[in-house]
């Protein structure tokens, strides 16, 4: 087990090591030079050679990718081009904004998919269970952004119930905090409950099926007991994939929603990043992503171990 | 073969399916049915507005705008004293085009990087999936954000960043598809028939990895259809010029309280474009699998 | 001399303008605020009125509760953030609509009501016989936020600088006339030109007239000190800027204690907010078709006017069709102006004939040179024999151009011409391709400078490939004229503009603004670089 | 009921299940005594599951039975088990009836150690406490064979092997001691010695429990070491009944008889000649697609116009007539067919043996 | 004998390397086939019998050249398959045909009977007319000639089977190999099989390999048998010797814990079978 976690982990490295490289070699072929977007486009090539050198960006490439990454490992990537910011403070307080917004978004979604998909999956067969099996189905084909527009132009704007968007820190201003949280993460949950609970649907329908579950149910256990004790841990391993894959897109997919609703987060200032041609600061946000995702996959996996014995013998 | 086989509790040898094999006469289940009822309207309306549209397209009308729907404009007009029912009809063109080009991207590539993976156990197959792997770390708006940034917004461009991001899911899915086939015996058969590694994935793991892959298909058409509708959001969609169901939706945000049709209209359209891909793909799974028939 | 200027600066000024336009930042100005005689009396924009230059006081602001402020907060929405608090090293709208005449103030300024240049920071000025020496006089006990005291050799350290390597933008050129700068005693300051130039007042509004510190430039990018109203406060990264009142002020302290700049990068969700209270101001409505939830008594609209000049381009160059004059001419007559302001942009803006706002001091209303008239177009086009001539038209990804374009499109397609839209990422994108490249035959975009005319018509290199040498003349009279000189060559430039169908001017941005009904001493108009905040009030 | 006595454990009359429009069981009627070692063979697709399903009350949605199955032991055997609510049937099931599966890899819980799926019986029906379970869990894994139990215990399902899979899945069905035991193919994914020892194994538990055994197989020399009584299913009806002795050797259907040719491979006298093997011709049909009447009659090379109607129940050795009389007939007689009745016969127009 | 057999091995073995599960430890080497050497006469009906993981599917793979020996030799009619690239191999493909377990898995259900049991023709580039050639090994195993425009799953086990058979008769081959053709078959088709197997290997004078758990069935088809456990052949010999007496304890066990219906007949119990295996399992 200590082993396949050392296999998973190199992996892990390896792949943050490739995406790296990736995101990097991206970054260099970005048309704008960063330089002549902050001094207009008909700045003087002398003072943009200036800036260039003055952003490091007259040196080998090799040498720009070692300082890069080295400032990532530091956490310090340094700062921004054009306002002169430190980048690591910046992303680190971006991220904590998106990764409030998306944790809470999760434990919603799990909170309503869960139960709502072992119930359509137990009743398949029945009038309510296939209801909110088509209910679901609906809600995943409703585009996040839209459910967020209509939300606030129903809870925000006509009910007044909670201000239309933006933040506030949690410490400082508790209920304006929890007031904004609320209803991005019920926009970024709904479609992922309707998702998610469709996968648990199709992952306890699964585990129906199994040979174990009519074992459990001849040992004289009532359907709904069997898969209580026998079918949810079994069921758990397709859906914690997907909850990881979940989790990564709404880290990336957050981003829509911190536009409806003016969250300062991780998403939107990459693409500020980007319209700014801060080059530095977008290709660091998107190795914080990408290594997130990364990482995602990782414990995922880890998590696999805690569940399914069958996989912690590395035979198997 | 009947299908009642599946549900009776005896192992039946014959069972008569394959893996991903439909066979005629298979009951056809309702969300095949009216998945594929929503996926042919689509189609028609795309099709249909090649030959006839109540108006010419995008065109701007001497009449008035915000109208909702009534006889001359079924659907209404929009801020721009355009014909809305115009713009869902070339509009379908679009969403068919989204998804194609990101399906079409995706399975291109990832169907035979999944063969191969599948193919080839050693370092190759590692290899391929590895940094398939790596990729699925760039989700698809994180890649469609990348490529807009390097080439500009534009459907071709965002949705071919989205065909790259789904990448994965084809060559997982093929892979997992084509393991299977590798390890039934025809292909053993086959192998000792004198077939070259090339003739097996073409005769034997292409076809019986194609439902499989169709599934995904219709899927990841769901999927790149609600992308395109969140990137014309952002403004990194779909320009101005070309009708399409999600810049429709974005225009008509700063109206959507004074004329709400103009956002439900589109917002319909694609919701329910969504829900019949969807449908018709798990539709499809149900039809193809025959363990899953009595879902 | 003058020839060589204009052409330095030209395209310099197109990327301030356009950047602004990205942002459709309203450019207001920070002056006056009495609504125009022809706008906006009926939102009691006028309340502020009395408000005056700093230099004057504010005796006469209606709203104003006493001298000294309130503790209030105002919060105002915007919908660019700056990137930098450095606008000599960044380019871009956002941070002197931010800073200018609210931190850093200008010697000179302009009347937002009457378009002329007033005092600010200089009390008076004199220039001399040859025009090529002007002598400020400045305002006495001034001081910096940092407690530095405002002298002659701090602005001349100022102006010294724009033209040294620190300032970086291109913007710098305007100054590039200045030969010299000397304090001649703390209140005196001399400017030496090297040539006369009508315009050189004129760009001391802008931010190359800022008012820096001789010792307070170390850190521009996050430290802002000046001697304006406001101080710069604390910046949330992403979402909001906070001014707060400068207690030293020299003039009257604003009502408003602190200043909350809010930013969305989204006109919905920037209505959203005003609309459930959380800001008090809309500093420039984005999408005026949505200004109906805001009627009914909730809000106050005001409504004013803009230097933005939406411009239809059209690339005259050698070999494009649209070198042909008598087509570009049937493009002006096969467009309904009334209709098109009508339908992109909710009909709110105004109507121009040319290249110059009202607010200009030689505006000719030239909406009548080349009326609605289809027929006419079409007869031109059938004489050009370019029936069925396919225009690209290649645009900005901005709301305007977006809308207009398509209006556009639709009417020129309506005689006849095909006429296909790209829509182009701004600012990156159009920049290439229809800036430096000129791979275009028709572009929209808003001219935001103020007086523009010059930079925007007076070279062919220039990307409207216009800049004749009977316009490049009549420019150059214009600025090294006298002021009436100035006024009539406009007027001619501006009609010649016209009549040879250089581009079409489809309208002129208003400005829009929503506020709650309270508030008071909004600028009208925004023909300036500023969002003056300092009249700003509740009552 | 009554001619079996006290001893019966299960009885099942009449037994019909089918999905809406697909029979698929047909008036199945069978007893078990206490002690008894019953065996139901069949190929591919006659039912021999379903039956034992059915029994279980573990039939699958969309699969209904009719019929009457009633089952005595601990549990006084006054209610049909088909009309008892879920609740009711799970009380039994695992106590009073249990089963063992087909397939040893799957049939456990892959996430729970071994021990504990074992214990679990105990303490769902009280039978145990938990330390009690527990404890007897190790117990149990040793009496069906399993080296070192305690340590086995703690292991989860894929530690092991089939063959010791199986034994734990007995050891759970023989955990509460029930009445009646039903192994469904046990042994069929086994290989032959492993066979040998789960079939010692079972012979034995059930032995020591006195208990019923309905052991279900296509293998007909396994249900002939196993068992002292055969049922002959094919296409959903029982065909034949009888002690194996008498079946095996002197089989009256003629499906059975065409059974024990094709599948003696050996012949009584050791070795037979090669493709000289009888053989039923043709194949079995998919399940619901059987003939009407005699359900072997297309593959049967004696069935004449007369198998269009269905057979009636001969008891074997009394041929006094009744053997033409429809089932439809047995059934309004009502006291008719008794288990008894069906103890030992056939369905069939043209028998073989002595019938011939 | 001299003359050549038509398979011989000598000293094959095949190694699996498995997944590390300790770091200083080398990765734990699973010998699936250890140190096999036989020899099949030409016309012989030799039986491979072992029990799961006794290495009789490997030792198969190895003789139809779909795996390599990690050491040893493989000579199929005196020619070496150990050694030659798999393209190689075409000779062997015509000679040396197989039939599988699973009558569901070895057909593809994409395709056509026709084009199935036309494939190792196709493959090989063999010309003539297949259409024909189909027909007449259609009629070869029983199978009407119509079938050949239908799909595998639209036949039973036992046609499947016989549509596998005619599959491995196509290139005409020398050499029949059968992995547990039978074993996942009904009782009744089996014996239908079984006959077919009979007709065709004597009708067409094959060499037949026939691997089997199965002793009952390797007894009724072979002539001679080799007894496989963990990768080793225990034992060799003429079939009715082997079950007569046995000569490794092995056989014994496995002769004595195959139910038989005589037996049981006669009295043997269960607990006789387990006796014959012994505590070992």
């Amino acid at each position: 087990m200590v082993l396949r976690l050392l296999h998973r982990a190199m992996v892990f490295v390896l792949s943050v090591l490739a995406a790296s490289v990736l995101v990097f070699a991206f970054m260099r072929v970005l048309p704008g030079d960063p330089a002549r977007v902050a001094l207009g486009i008909n700045a003087s090539e002398a003072s943009v050679a200036a800036l260039r050198e003055q952003f490091g960006l007259d040196r080998p490439v090799v040498v720009q990718y070692l300082d890069w990454m080295r400032g990532m490992l530091t956490l310090d990537p340094g700062i921004e081009f054009i306002s002169k910011a430190a980048i690591g403070p910046q992303i680190a307080d971006r991220l904590q904004v998106t990764l409030i917004l998306v944790t809470t978004s999760m434990i919603f979604a799990v909170l309503v998919a869960v139960p709502v998909g072992i119930w359509m999956a137990v009743r398949h067969r029945h009038a309510d269970g296939v209801v909110m099996s088509a209910a679901s189905q609906v809600g995943v084909a409703i585009p996040a952004f839209l459910a967020g527009i209509v939300l606030i132009s129903v809870f925000a704007v006509r009910l007044r119930w909670v201000p239309s968007g933006g933040w506030a820190v949690p410490a400082q201003d508790p209920v304006g905090f929890l007031q904004r949280l609320v209803l991005p993460s019920i926009a970024l949950a709904g479609v992922q409950a309707a998702v998610l609970a469709r996968y648990v649907r199709s992952a306890v329908l699964d585990v129906l099926r199994e040979d174990y579950l009519r074992t459990a149910r001849a040992k004289g256990l009532r359907p709904v007991q069997a898969l209580w004790r026998h079918g949810l841990r079994n069921a758990a391993v397709p859906v914690v994939t997907v909850l990881g894959l979940q989790l990564a897109t709404l880290l990336v997919g957050a981003v829509v929603i911190e536009r409806v609703f003016v969250i300062p987060g991780l998403g939107s200032l990459l693409l500020d990043s980007v319209a700014q041609r801060e080059i530095l600061t977008v290709q660091t946000v998107v190795m914080v992503l990408v290594v997130a995702t990364l990482l995602i996959t990782f414990l995922v996996d880890a998590l696999y171990l805690v569940i399914d014995p069958r996989l912690r013998t590395g035979s198997r | 073969m009947s299908e009642v086989q599946g549900a009776a509790a005896d192992a039946v040898t014959d069972s008569g399916q394959a893996p991903a094999g439909g066979s005629p006469g298979r009951r056809l289940n309702p969300s095949l049915l009216v998945g594929g009822a929503i996926v042919a309207v689509v189609v028609g309306l795309a099709l249909l507005s090649y030959v006839w549209t109540p108006y010419a397209p995008m065109r701007v009308l001497p009449v008035e705008p915000y109208q909702t729907p009534n006889a001359e404009h079924w659907l209404g007009t929009d801020r721009l004293r355009r014909d809305v029912l115009t713009q869902i009809l070339v509009g379908a063109r679009t969403t068919l085009f989204v998804g194609f080009v990101a399906v079409g991207v995706a399975a291109l590539v990832g169907v035979p990087l999944g063969i191969l993976a599948a193919m080839s156990p050693g370092w190759l197959g590692q290899l391929v999936m590895r940094g398939n792997d790596v990729l699925l770390a760039f989700p698809a708006l994180l890649l469609a954000i990348m490529f807009a940034a390097l080439y500009g917004g534009s459907t071709r461009v965002a949705m071919i960043a989205i065909g790259i991001a789904t990448i994965p899911a084809f060559a997982r899915i093929t892979r997992s598809g084509a393991l299977g086939v590798m390890r039934t015996e025809y292909v053993v058969a086959a192998r000792s028939a004198g077939r070259s590694p090339l003739g097996i994935a073409v005769r034997h793991v292409v076809p019986n990895v194609a439902g499989l892959v169709i599934v995904q298909a219709s899927v990841s058409f769901a999927i790149a259809i609600l992308a395109e509708a969140a990137l014309a959001y952002l403004g990194l969609g779909t320009p101005t010029g070309q009708a399409s169901w999600g810049r429709m939706l974005y225009e008509a945000q700063t109206t959507l309280r004074s004329a709400p049709h103009l956002a439900l209209i589109p917002g319909a359209a694609i919701a329910l474009s969504v829900l019949g891909f969807n449908l018709f793909g798990d539709g499809l799974r149900d039809w193809l699998d025959p363990r899953l028939e009595d879902r | 001399m003058m020839g060589r200027m204009r052409t330095s600066t030209t395209t310099r000024s197109l990327v301030a303008a356009v950047a602004a336009t990205a942002l459709l930042a309203g450019c207001n100005a920070g002056a006056g605020t009495s609504g125009s005689p022809d706008d906006g009396s009926e939102e009691g924009s006028g309340s502020g009125g009395g408000g005056s230059e700093e230099g004057d006081g504010e005796a006469g602001q209606t709203g104003g509760s006493a001298p000294g402020g309130s503790d209030e907060t105002v919060r105002v929405g915007l919908v660019a953030e700056p990137a930098s608090l450095d606008f000599t090293t960044t380019d871009g709208a956002a941070i002197p609509q931010l800073l200018l005449d609210n931190v850093y103030e200008t010697l000179v300024t302009v009347d937002a009501e009457t378009g002329e240049i007033v005092p600010a920071l200089a009390t008076d000025w004199e220039v001399s016989e040859d025009r090529l020496t002007y002598t400020f006089t400045l305002e006495e006990g001034v001081t910096f936020s940092d407690g530095s005291e405002f002298t002659a050799e701090d602005a001349a350290f100022s102006l010294e600088r724009v033209s040294s390597d620190a300032w970086t933008i291109s913007l710098k050129s305007q100054l590039d006339v200045v030969e010299s700068a000397e304090a001649v005693d703390d209140t005196t300051l001399e400017v030496t030109l090297s040539r006369p130039s009508n315009s050189f007042l004129y760009a001391l509004t802008t931010r190359v007239g800022a008012m820096f510190d001789t010792e307070g430039v170390d850190d521009l990018a996050e430290q802002a000190v000046g001697t304006g109203p406001y101080t710069f406060g604390t910046w949330d990264r992403g979402s909001q800027i906070t001014l707060e009142r400068n207690p030293d002020y020299h003039g009257d302290a604003p009502y408003f204690a602190t200043v909350e700049m809010r930013y969305f990068q989204d006109a919905n969700a920037l209505n959203n907010a005003m609309l459930t209270d959380a800001i008090d101001v809309v500093s420039t409505v984005q999408a005026p078709e949505s200004l109906a939830e805001f009627e009914g008594g909730d809000f106050q609209i005001v409504e004013g006017t803009t230097n933005g000049e939406v411009v239809l381009s059209m690339n005259q160059q050698e070999g494009n069709p649209l070198a042909d004059p008598a087509l570009r001419e049937a493009v002006r007559h096969a467009i309904d102006h009334q209709s098109l302001l009508d339908t992109c942009w909710a009909g709110r803006g105004e109507l121009i004939g040319s290249m110059v706002p009202p607010t200009d001091p030689w505006y000719e209303d030239r909406t009548g040179d080349f009326p609605f008239d289809p027929a006419r177009a079409e007869e031109l086009i059938a004489e050009a024999g370019a029936e069925g001539t396919e225009l690209r038209l290649r645009i900005p990804s901005l709301p305007y151009a977006v809308s207009c374009g398509t209006v556009v499109e639709s009417m020129l397609e309506d005689v006849g011409l095909e006429v296909t839209i790209d829509e182009l990422e701004f600012p990156a994108a159009w920049l290439e391709t229809v800036f430096t490249n000129k791979d275009f035959d028709m572009s929209i975009v808003a001219h935001v400078e103020p007086r523009d005319m010059a930079n925007v018509f007076g070279s062919p290199d220039y990307y409207t490939t216009y800049g004749t040498e009977e316009i490049q003349a009549l420019f150059e009279e214009a600025d090294t004229g006298t002021e009436e000189e100035q006024v009539t060559k406009l007027q001619e430039a501006a009609a010649l503009i016209s009549e040879d169908a250089a581009a079409d001017f489809l309208f002129l941005l208003p400005n829009l603004m929503v506020a709650d009904p309270d508030i008071t001493g909004l600028p009208t108009n925004a023909i300036k670089e500023s969002f003056d905040l300092g009249d700003l009030a509740r009552g | 009921m009554s001619r079996a006595g006290d001893r019966t454990v299960l009885a099942v009359e009449g037994l019909d299940v089918g999905t809406g429009h697909t029979p698929l069981l047909h008036d199945v009627s069978f007893a078990i005594a206490r002690g008894e070692r019953v065996g139901l063979i069949g190929e591919s697709g006659s039912g021999k599951s379903l039956t034992a399903l059915a029994v279980m009350g573990l039939l699958g949605e969309g699969l209904h039975a009719r019929g009457d199955v009633r089952l005595s032991g601990r549990t006084p055997a006054t209610r049909n088990l088909l009309e008892v609510g879920e609740r009711e049937m799970a009380r039994l099931r695992g106590d009073a009836v249990s089963m063992v599966f087909q397939e040893p890899m799957t049939a456990l819980n892959p996430t729970m150690r071994v021990g504990a799926q074992v214990a679990e019986v105990m303490r769902i029906h009280g039978t145990r406490d938990t330390a009690g379970a527990r404890a007897r869990a190790v117990e149990l894994l040793d009496q069906v064979g399993l080296p070192d139990p305690a340590h086995l215990a703690r292991s989860y399902p894929h530690e092991l092997s089939g063959g010791q899979r199986q034994r734990v899945v007995l050891a759970i069905a023989l955990a509460n001691d029930p009445a009646l035991l039903i192994c469904d193919e046990p042994t069929t994914a086994l290989d032959v010695t492993v066979q040998a020892t789960v079939l010692d194994l079972v012979v034995r538990g059930v032995q020591e429990r006195e208990a019923a055994m309905l052991f279900i197989t296509h293998d007909l020399a396994v249900v002939a070491t196993v068992c002292e009584r055969v049922l002959v299913m094919y296409g959903g009806r029982i065909v034949e009944a009888g002690p194996v002795g008498e079946v095996f050797a002197d089989p009256r259907h003629r499906y059975t008889q065409g059974l024990i040719g094709a599948s003696d491979l050996t012949g009584e006298q050791g070795r037979r000649g090669r493709g000289a093997l009888p053989t039923i011709p043709g194949t079995v049909p998919p399940a619901g697609r059987f003939p009407d009447g005699c359900v072997f009659r297309s593959r049967c090379a004696h069935a004449t116009d007369e198998c269009g109607t269905p057979p009636g129940w001969t008891p074997r050795g009394g041929a006094d007539g009744r053997g033409s009389a429809p089932d439809e007939a047995e059934e309004q007689a009502g006291s008719a067919p008794g288990e008894a009745g069906r103890a030992a016969g056939y369905a069939c127009f043209h028998p073989a043996g002595d019938a011939a | 004998m001299t003359e050549t057999p038509a398979i011989e091995l000598r000293g094959v073995c095949r190694d699996f390397r498995r997944p590390r599960t300790s770091l200083r430890e080398a990765p734990p080497v699973v010998r699936a086939v250890q140190d096999v050497s036989l020899s099949v006469g030409r016309g012989e009906r030799f039986g491979v019998v072992g029990e799961s993981g006794s290495g009789k599917s490997t030792l198969l793979r190895l003789i139809c050249g779909l795996d390599r020996p990690t050491s040893g030799e493989i000579l199929v009619e005196g020619r070496s398959i150990g050694d030659q690239p798999a393209r190689r191999l075409r000779w062997l493909r015509r000679r040396l045909q197989l039939v599988f377990q699973d009558p569901m898995s070895s057909l593809d259900p994409r395709m056509r009977v026709r084009d199935i049991i036309a494939e190792p023709l196709v493959s090989q580039g063999i010309g003539g007319d297949h259409g024909a050639r189909v027909t007449e090994l259609l009629g070869q195993v029983g199978l009407d000639p119509e079938a050949a425009r239908r799909y595998p799953h639209q036949f039973s086990g036992g046609q499947r089977q016989r549509i596998s058979v005619a599959r491995a008769l196509a290139p005409d081959p020398d050499i029949l190999v059968m992995d547990e053709p039978v074993s996942a078959l009904d009782v009744s088709v089996r014996a239908q099989v079984l006959n077919l197997v009979d007709e065709i290997v004597d009708g067409l004078d094959l060499t037949l390999v026939f691997v089997s758990h199965d002793l009952s069935v390797v007894r009724h088809v072979c002539d001679r048998v080799a007894v496989m456990r963990a990768g080793e052949v225990v034992e060799t010999g003429e079939t009715e010797r082997l079950f007569s007496e046995p000569g490794h304890d092995y056989t014994a066990s496995l002769v004595a814990a195959i139910p038989d219906l005589h037996a049981a007949l006669a009295g043997r119990s269960a607990q006789d079978l387990a006796r014959g295996v012994g505590p070992a399992s």
